[in-house]
């Protein structure tokens, strides 16, 4: 069963969609399953300006995109990188076991934005 | 409760208001079937009275139907007690054949009794449609063999099994050509979803034991029966007091077994006039798919005559059938059964079903089980369509670019 | 359906308004509990529900209370389940220990087990009151014993056992003198006639399972429990689906499960109160069948603690039960058990329960058993007591004669 | 299970009494069940006057005790001579298996009363 912040961001995934004038991309695929999610970013003044995704898997999966873009979008970078594991954790609401594989890709997105602002 | 969006009636149906009566009224009448007082004649009249009903809609006799706690039950006393009753005879003959696409109950059965017992399991692949064929069973028998396993109809895609040929092969066998104990080879059907959806007729078909499930023609869960073949003898699965002509201890469950009378007996009434109106509603769902979902396409039987008429396996390419009935379910009120799911963090379900058929990893989890019944209207059948069509334009919305692109492992 | 005449509440108890209702409304929850959409949530919670109040009523975590069609099935369950948990590991851990005095589906249990498999079971014999002795277990355990097994409260004549004891030697046993395994030995307890009638609280008495089913406690026929302490591992009787977390396959029969669990709920709310006035009534009973009936005696512990206090096994010399029995019931419309009854045409049943206690025939068919519930009033005492009379007065005025001369046999 | 006539029989046993002046008594015991059934008769003239009976066993044996002396009581000897099996079939009406003993318990006082009135 799926918690109202899954419904919401798999049933109307605002963010779903690509950008022409992407700055970066991260690309995540889970080799179990086989959800992959990619996230085109737009980096501009240390601001995220545009985060939009696609993905292909569980409705979880999908829900974890649009979450990680919602909560990217707008945000400034120096904000994301301040930011740990404790911040994430809460992000997709209470999951199932069959779903807690979507928390952890939810945090190597971070990890990996982490890391891409880094070496910018 | 609304059945509107109900899409999954081979996992179990909703109760029919005559078996809820059966049950309210059955329910006062307390007394225990075994005491014997004249109170007790009253219980005794509702549970024969239940049985005369589930029997003829199964074409036995009383004396061959004796009530379980359901298709699980059943499946596990058939089995074990065909086994168990060998076992006093002889260990020897210990090889048993079943099909791979069984319900998990067949399956977990024969595992507990290879890993437990000096015994072999023949598993046997079903064809791409979802059939086992006679040939396979026959080219498996063993002198050492005494049980053979097959379904009726297949859960997941409604496949049709020969289970009447291969009642006819075991006859054969038996007649022609002595088997190392001059046994026959003990017969058992799964039948649970075949009762109540298609004709059934136990002396037609020919087999020894045939296990069926209330819940899957309107009675409630919780109660089910196997049918024993006159002069057939398997042990007791529940040892105890006399109860089931001495077959199946427990206190008898009078107001659930007068339920699943009810539903028989409606079943007997309606389910001709079922059979013809499901494979329409079936084809209707069918034709509207096909006409707005692109690449959709539909597992089992080329032949629909070998299809369970309330069933249809759909798959759709590209897309995970996981979150479409995620988006069905939140968005439409509407439920369908899958071929996978993830079952934890490490693994995905894949449908040992679909996979036995020789479907690859994406096309199971592709696949959507929609399955229909007696409160199916033909606004429910447009109905789903229009949310299906709603829901795979969504994900495509989603996936499209991702999937096309080659997409590293974290 | 009245109650009044109702003196057979160890056989069944009517299902109260309760469990009726919790029926009624969960029957329309179709939902399968397996499914994984939003229509099974209410399934999931109802179950949910319902084994909490049971886990309540028998004093233990949600995570052990097991769902199952009956005290028979979870009799079988836990005896053969422990039997082939321990057969994968050793083969020579094979002796069992129960009563004489067992419910036939422990007893059949048993047997089957001796019979197919290498196996060995000493039944140990209560004492006149009815009573296993924790010393008469002491003395049979074996460093092969696998498992022991004994009813809290006999069905026939209430007679409480020292489960607590047993359990406490069991343990010494496993810390002081590792026995061929250094495993532990398995205790079951039959509690079928201790839930809903005595407090009974799993933790303070140290079972490993424990059986109990609802029509004992006033909900319907065909659904009951089995109680597995947290870590003990028994192989399942029913495999299948995953369902009870693995442990017990078949769809799970909600609706019963939800009438189980509201009765469990009432009798959490009003055990303390029944087990006073039944004790009262009990004796009420006692005392005016000892006024005027001649001759009448009774079978059970002499400390009246150790009986249920809702059962009297009540023994009238010069009488024949059965007659007795016919008299009440034909006449009078009152429902009572039997010691004994004509099974055939060649044989009578005698009671291995009244015999174990070292009953001779005669006895043994001048024996009642009589046993009241809740819905039992002052009134219908004194009525029932009246039947007895008039029924006795009856008997007596046709066999004093014979009884008293010799007779030739034919 | 209990038919009309046997309930009829054992609830209210017109003939179980003693007789002072009996003539002949009939005695059986079923051995396995314990069954007993003892009947007294008054024969005078070719007529049995008076038949009353004690039983001591199941309800379905009392009955057959009461209609055993209620089919007798009043009969000639030469009816009862010229009885045979299928007269006595129906007597009990229909039985459980349980009960069919107390059947061969009639037939039996019948093949004694017969006995009895030929050494006469
Ligand atoms: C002591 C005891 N154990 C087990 C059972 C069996 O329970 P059930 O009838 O629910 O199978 C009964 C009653 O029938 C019983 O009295
Ligand atoms: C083919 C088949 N066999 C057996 C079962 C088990 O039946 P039950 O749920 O009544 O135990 C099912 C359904 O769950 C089934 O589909």
């Amino acid at each position: 069963m799926f918690n109202d912040i899954i419904v919401k961001n798999f049933s109307n995934p605002e963010f779903a969609a690509e950008i022409d004038n992407a700055t970066n991309t991260i690309e995540l695929g889970n080799p179990v399953c086989g959800d992959r999610i990619k996230v085109q970013l737009h980096i501009e003044d240390g601001v995220i300006k545009k985060a939009n995704y696609a993905a292909w898997g569980c409705a979880t999966s999908l829900a974890t995109g649009n979450v990680f873009c919602s909560h990217i979008h707008g945000a400034a970078c120096s904000d994301i990188q301040s930011m740990d594991k404790a911040n994430i954790e809460n992000m997709l609401g209470e999951l199932d076991p069959s779903q807690h594989h979507c928390l952890e890709m939810l945090h190597k997105l971070f990890e990996k934005l982490q890391h891409t602002i880094a070496v910018q | 409760m609304t059945t509107q969006g109900y899409f999954d009636y081979n996992a179990t149906t909703p109760v029919c208001s005559e078996a809820v009566n059966a049950f309210i009224n059955a329910v006062t009448q307390y007394a225990n079937p075994s005491s014997k007082y004249g109170l007790s004649k009253t219980s005794n009249e509702i549970i024969n009275d239940a049985r005369a009903q589930v029997a003829t809609l199964i074409g036995a006799d009383t004396g061959e139907v004796f009530f379980t706690s359901g298709g699980t039950e059943s499946n596990n006393w058939a089995i074990k007690g065909a086994f168990f009753q060998q076992l006093k005879i002889s260990s020897t003959r210990n090889h048993l054949i079943v099909s791979e696409m069984e319900h998990s109950s067949v399956l977990e059965v024969c595992a507990f009794l290879e890993r437990e017992f000096d015994c072999t399991v023949t598993r046997l692949k079903p064809d791409s449609e979802g059939i086992v064929s006679v040939a396979a069973v026959a080219n498996a028998l063993r002198p050492e063999t005494l049980l053979v396993s097959v379904m009726m109809v297949n859960n997941e895609v409604g496949s049709l099994q020969p289970i009447r040929d291969i009642a006819a092969l075991l006859d054969d066998r038996a007649s022609q050509q002595k088997n190392l104990h001059d046994q026959k080879i003990h017969f058992h059907v799964d039948a649970v979803q075949a009762v109540g959806k298609i004709p059934v007729d136990v002396r037609d078909l020919g087999v020894d034991t045939m296990s069926f499930s209330g819940h899957k023609f309107y009675a409630p869960k919780g109660i089910g029966g196997l049918y024993i073949r006159q002069g057939i003898k398997i042990t007791p699965l529940l040892h105890g007091g006399g109860q089931e002509r001495g077959l199946r201890g427990g206190t008898e469950a009078i107001a659930s077994v007068a339920a699943m009378g009810a539903a028989a007996q409606v079943t007997v009434n309606t389910l001709n006039d079922q059979v013809v109106y499901l494979a329409k509603y079936r084809e209707l769902l069918r034709s509207e798919l096909l006409s707005v979902v692109p690449g959709v396409y539909f597992h089992g039987p080329a032949n629909k005559a070998l299809q369970a008429p309330n069933t249809l396996s759909v798959c759709i390419p590209g897309i995970r059938a996981e979150a479409l009935a995620a988006l069905l379910d939140n968005m439409h009120g509407i439920q369908v059964s899958l071929g996978a799911a993830c079952s934890n963090n490490k693994s995905v379900a894949l449908s040992h079903v679909l996979l036995s058929m020789g479907l690859d990893e994406d096309a199971v989890k592709a696949t959507l089980r929609v399955s229909i019944g007696q409160y199916t209207t033909e606004s429910d059948i447009h109905r789903f369509v229009q949310a299906v069509v709603t829901g795979v334009t969504t994900l495509f919305r989603i996936s499209k670019p991702a999937s096309q692109s080659y997409v590293t492992t974290a």
